[in-house]
């Protein structure tokens, strides 16, 4: 591939020698001691696999049908994220943070709005920030609904799919009322939100709320009691608590292993402190804890939002004049939040200016995935499937 | 049927309808006879294909709150024609590093081996190609071949999730054959024969699935399991599991040859259903309660085409049912499934079996009148 | 543990940290020299415990003509956070490799040679993350310059 | 099939009845291709949840249209949806992939990512400013991304392009992108002409070149 690019600062650091894809793969390879020894193969799980969920590449050592080592290639969706927002104001920012995990789309705008927020010291009034609580867990409950449904089609079943979708796009109707958009929405906006809510915004919740309890039970009928599942779930992709923190896992991973950190409990944001909620927590943080810890999630946000939506507070929705150019003074500012996949985090060095200096996106996904690198080793490649789908992973978050 | 012809297969239609020995005297007719009948079978056999990939797209998208396909004819009905046409006239790719002939060859075997064992199954008393006294070894036998097409398929397709589809299937057939042969014996036993109409005649006072309650059932329920094995379907499907292995075995082939692939599944999901309906549910023979004769007369008013047809199609949507409510199995649980439970079970299954026989005790021996 | 009880801390775990300015959380700088140990008292003191490294990633000052890493610690047990920073020589950016104090930094690492092209020693597996091997150049580097990329023709 | 091709097509043409029977058989084939495209699995970020997710879900039903048989492999399959964007390091993947489907082949480009870079079309080192680059386009989906009744258009609008063609006389012939969800008669072309000149007229600092450069993207693979 020819690219005409060029560098001002040309590199002259031959000490520290650098590697490539193909050096990596040939430190794998191994000849087999003797005859009666198996040989093992490379194969390229990706760009364009069912079950990577979108471009991840592994490249994958196998004995027969067991995984030996993985060596997984990013950058597929690389975009350039983090060097085009240094090009653009603050309040576009958010609309790139849609498109980093746009599964929870909601929640990352929330992480680049409280960013500025802060930064500037900006004071919200109440209704904003029940709002965005009670929009960050309705859209949790949407990307659950999403992971189950691939999750049942990962394993082989694709009824769980059609099910969670059906689900799913009742939020997004909601969603879609209010923010005229179905999936990157840019509605939570620094100073407020975008626009107020639709006037029917909290019955349909209600209405959804009492359609969706039941149905929970209805995944569990169809998907979690199935034997099947709990053979290809249990004692699968072990992820112990002790390195699920030294890779930096959060989220429902984290959780899995036993580690209660959960960033609405130990530093709350939003009315998070105002709500009563659990953690759900498993104990050996294989798959099946994964699920579960999910299928719990789910429930505790159904409860948040049950205890949000009644007294939604009055007042205006948008603090800052609309419009009004940001400037953010000097310094580094970082916030995190849990989204419906682990911590994100937002890094801005700011330099006075209305565009930021540097700004870094910490991804939830990034460090998840080198989680299943971990786990997967010496398992099948339908276990390396299974533990996948399980840790959740959307590949434009980890390439931003 | 004449006992003096030297051939191993008495087509029942050749022999009826020339009478003697059709070869020496009619040479002419038979052989019109026997093209006709490939034609036919041919015919038959992509029409059933069509019909089920219709019925299953319907089936799976009502399970699934959808409605499957609709624009093309009524309700979609001419989509299974459409999509043939399609394969049909789509361009057919050889890799250049595969091994030519095997690759052309493989599913050529499939089919075949699914049409070679289609033309055993007893449609009626009076529509069968080949009512032949060794039926049941004959497709136990032909129905083997399909899974060398498999192999072939993967292994000349120079690709590696190919490779690993076709050994996944290769495995798995092979042994869940055991557990399907096994089960398919306890009705032989019973039965006292190989043929096909014997077997459906011995069950004229009641179907084996109770007619001997825990044994037959138990039969019928590791053939169930081991012929949705057999034929690869979830929660077994894991020579072609989409989500792992991409397509699997024919993950290299494109346009006629994937749909001959897509043809011989089909066909086989039916003579697996035909299997069970004729082995354990009494094939075309009505259903019977006791004494009670009113009943029996309206049932047997039913002529027994429909019955056999009924009993297929009840067979093929259990299976359908199956396959879009399970998620699918990994391979070495697949092989401890068959090894370490369906096995055993089936040869004491077969073993209690052959001692109800030698001591000539049947629960539900019923006279109906 | 508040703000300044923190950062007294971990100013008085060593004498090379001094204080870092201008940010919104507790935050040190480092020397890249024995960054490995500094880190690692960081992580093991029983009453930081450091145990998640959460960001790692770096800023290119090209004023100064220094790059500088920026690393966010995170305990899981007291759920507080520190930032530690370490200037590198913009031209020849040469840093100790954290990958065996929290196994992701070998990934956060490879990331940042990928994106500002700084060399790590030590580390199990240096290549790009992101981009192709054969990239030309580091793109977060302020004075990349790329023929492909599109200026925006409006303000 | 081989017998009927486009080289003998002159031949057949040329006896009486010769271009009603091929009229006739084009429109068979076209009919049965237009109804069942099967979509290969492949989506690269958003616009996949949307295009291949929620349109083949319970609530859209791609089924409809003969088109949810997804295939994995890219042998089987008819139709490419480009969902997302596509950046250099996917390009040559992509071109892979194309290649390796069985003709005959459409494209259907989803979202802005895919028809132009969309967001990421200024300011990135690594976006392709649009699929059309790499591998031929047939019909476009604008949207960011698209609803999934928008991608239904689009497929539609595949459907009748391909019920116009004619198969068998001009086979693989393919026409410039169409935009679904515009009027018709409308071409991709006029919508860059118009682009350039909303780009001049709002152009405060930067010369022309830019735009000229923009055109003669130089990027080879």
């Amino acid at each position: 591939m020819e690219i005409t690019g060029m560098t001002a600062a040309t590199m002259s650091n031959t000490e520290v020698p650098v590697s490539s894809l193909d050096e990596r793969i040939k430190f794998f390879q191994n000849e087999p001691q003797s005859a009666l020894a198996t040989q093992e193969y490379f194969v390229n799980m990706g760009p364009q696999h069912p079950s990577t969920h979108g471009v991840l590449r592994l490249v994958l050592k196998m004995d027969g049908e067991t995984v030996r080592e993985i060596i997984p290639v990013l950058g597929y969706v690389h975009r350039g994220m983090e060097k085009k927002a240094e090009y653009i104001g603050y309040r576009q920012q958010v609309h790139l943070t849609d498109r980093l995990d746009y599964l929870c789309a909601l929640m990352n705008n929330w992480v680049m709005a409280d960013a500025v927020e802060r930064a500037m010291k900006i004071e919200l009034n109440d209704r904003i920030l029940t709002l965005r609580t009670i929009f960050a867990e309705l859209q949790r409950i949407q990307s659950h609904q999403l992971w189950w449904g691939v999750f049942g089609m990962d394993l082989g079943a694709f009824t769980p799919f059609l099910y969670g979708f059906r689900d799913r796009e009742k939020i997004t109707a909601i969603f879609e009322d209010t923010m005229g958009a179905r999936l990157t929405m840019n509605y939570i906006q620094p100073g407020g939100l975008m626009y107020d809510i639709h006037p029917e915004f909290p019955r349909k919740v209600k209405d959804f709320l009492k359609y969706f309890k039941p149905i929970l039970n209805e995944y569990d009928e169809l998907f979690t009691g199935n034997v099947i599942v709990h053979q290809r779930l249990k004692g699968i992709g072990i992820l112990d608590g002790k390195t699920a923190i030294s890779v930096g896992a959060s989220g429902p991973v984290l959780r899995a292993s036993g580690v209660s950190y959960d960033l609405r409990k130990s530093d709350p944001y939003g009315v998070y402190s105002k709500t009563q909620f659990e953690v759900p927590v498993g104990t050996t943080g294989d798959c099946w804890d994964r699920y579960i810890v999910r299928m719990q999630e789910m429930r505790e946000s159904i409860r948040i939002v049950e205890q949000l939506i009644d007294n939604i507070p009055e007042g205006p929705t948008m603090v800052m004049k609309f419009g009004a150019k940001i400037r953010i003074p000097e310094g580094i500012y970082y916030n995190q939040m849990e989204t419906a996949r682990g911590i994100l985090g937002v890094m801005l060095v700011a330099d006075g200016t209305e565009k930021p200096y540097r700004l870094h996106f910490r991804t939830p996904n990034f460090n998840n995935l080198w989680s299943v690198i971990s786990m997967a080793k010496g398992l099948r490649l339908a276990d390396l499937v299974a533990i996948l789908s399980s840790v959740d992973i959307v590949v434009p978050d980890i390439d931003r | 049927m004449s006992s003096g012809s030297n051939s191993l297969i008495q087509g029942v239609s050749l022999s009826q309808w020339v009478g003697g020995n059709a070869w020496t005297d009619t040479p002419w007719l038979a052989f019109a006879a026997v093209l006709g009948g490939t034609a036919l079978t041919i015919g038959f056999m992509s029409l059933t294909a069509m019909v089920l990939v219709y019925a299953e797209r319907k089936i799976a998208a009502h399970f699934q709150c959808r409605l499957g396909p609709m624009r093309v004819g009524w309700h979609g009905i001419l989509q299974s024609i459409a999509d043939s046409l399609k394969l049909f006239f789509k361009e057919d790719i050889v890799p250049t590093n595969t091994d030519h002939l095997l690759h052309a060859l493989a599913p050529a075997l499939c089919v075949m081996a699914t049409l070679l064992a289609l033309i055993t199954i007893p449609l009626s008393p009076s529509i069968s190609i080949a009512n032949m006294n060794i039926g049941v070894l004959f497709l136990s036998a032909v129905s083997g071949l399909g899974v060398l097409g498999i192999l072939l398929g993967g292994w000349s397709s120079n690709n590696k999730w190919s490779l690993l589809g076709a050994m996944r299937a290769g495995a798995q057939i092979i042994s869940y054959e055991i557990s399907m042969t096994l089960s398919i014996l306890v009705v032989v036993l019973f039965a006292g024969s190989m043929k096909f109409s014997t077997i459906i005649e011995s069950q004229a006072t009641g179907w084996w699935i109770w007619r001997v309650p825990v044994v037959g059932f138990v039969a019928f329920f590791i053939f169930l399991i081991s012929s949705t094995a057999e034929i690869n379907r979830t929660p077994f499907d894991l020579a072609e599991g989409e989500s792992e292995l991409t397509a699997g075995f024919h993950t290299e082939y494109s346009g006629l040859r994937f749909a001959m692939f897509f043809l011989a599944e089909y066909i086989n999901l039916f003579i697996a259903s035909s299997l069970g309906a004729i082995l354990f549910l009494g094939g075309w023979m009505p259903f019977h309660i006791g004494h009670f004769s009113t009943f029996n007369h309206l049932m047997d008013l039913i002529p027994p085409g429909i019955w056999f047809a009924m009993k297929v199609c009840g067979l093929i949507f259990l299976s359908m049912w199956i396959r879009w409510t399970f998620p699918r199995l990994r391979v070495d649980q697949l092989m401890r499934l068959e090894w370490k439970i369906l096995l055993p079970i089936g040869l004491v299954n077969l073993a209690i079996a052959a001692c109800l026989i030698l001591s000539e005790y049947y629960f539900f021996v019923w006279n109906p009148l | 543990m508040n703000r300044t009880e923190l950062l007294s801390t971990v100013l008085s775990l060593s004498t090379e940290f001094s204080p870092r300015e201008k940010t919104d959380r507790p935050a040190v700088l480092a020397p890249v020299q024995g960054l490995t140990d500094l880190m690692l008292k960081l992580r093991d003191h029983s009453e930081l415990s450091f145990d998640m490294l959460t960001v790692a990633t770096a800023i290119d000052w090209i004023k100064e003509g220094k790059i500088e890493l920026v690393y966010i610690l995170i305990s899981s047990t007291f759920k507080h956070s520190l930032q530690v920073g370490a200037l590198l020589d913009r031209e020849k950016p040469v840093a100790p490799s954290l990958s065996s104090v929290w196994a992701i930094a070998e990934w956060q690492e490879r990331e940042i040679f990928d994106l500002f092209g700084v060399r790590y020693l030590n580390h199990p597996d240096l290549r790009r993350l992101l981009l192709e091997d054969d990239w030309n150049g580091h793109p977060l580097r302020k004075d990349y310059v790329d023929d492909f990329m599109l200026e925006r023709p409006w303000r | 099939m081989g017998l009927i091709n486009s080289q003998n097509a002159p031949m057949i043409e040329a006896f009486p009845g010769g271009p009603a029977f091929l009229t006739t058989i084009d429109t068979v084939i076209n009919w049965a291709r237009s109804n069942s495209l099967w979509p290969l699995t492949f989506g690269t970020s958003c616009c996949a949840i949307e295009v291949m997710m929620a349109a083949g879900a319970a609530n859209h039903d791609l089924a409809r249209f003969g088109a949810e048989v997804a295939r994995a492999s890219p042998r089987q399959a008819d139709l490419l949806v480009l969902a997302g964007t596509i950046v250099k390091r996917m390009g040559p993947t992509l071109q892979t992939l194309y290649a390796q489907m069985a003709e005959p082949k459409y494209v259907i480009a989803t979202g802005a990512c895919a028809i132009s870079g969309g967001p990421f079309i200024y300011q990135s080192y690594s976006t392709v400013r649009g699929a059309h680059e790499l591998i031929p386009v047939d019909v476009i989906v604008p949207g960011c991304p698209p609803r999934p009744e928008a991608f239904f258009y689009g497929l539609l609008t595949l459907q009748k392009m391909i019920r116009e063609g004619e198969s068998i006389r001009r086979p693989g012939e393919r026409r410039k992108p169409v935009l679904a969800a515009l009027p018709p008669g409308i071409t991709i072309d006029q919508i860059r002409q118009e682009l350039i000149l909303n780009l001049e007229e709002k152009s405060v600092t930067k010369p022309l070149n830019e735009h000229a450069k923009m055109e003669n993207l130089t990027w080879k693979i």
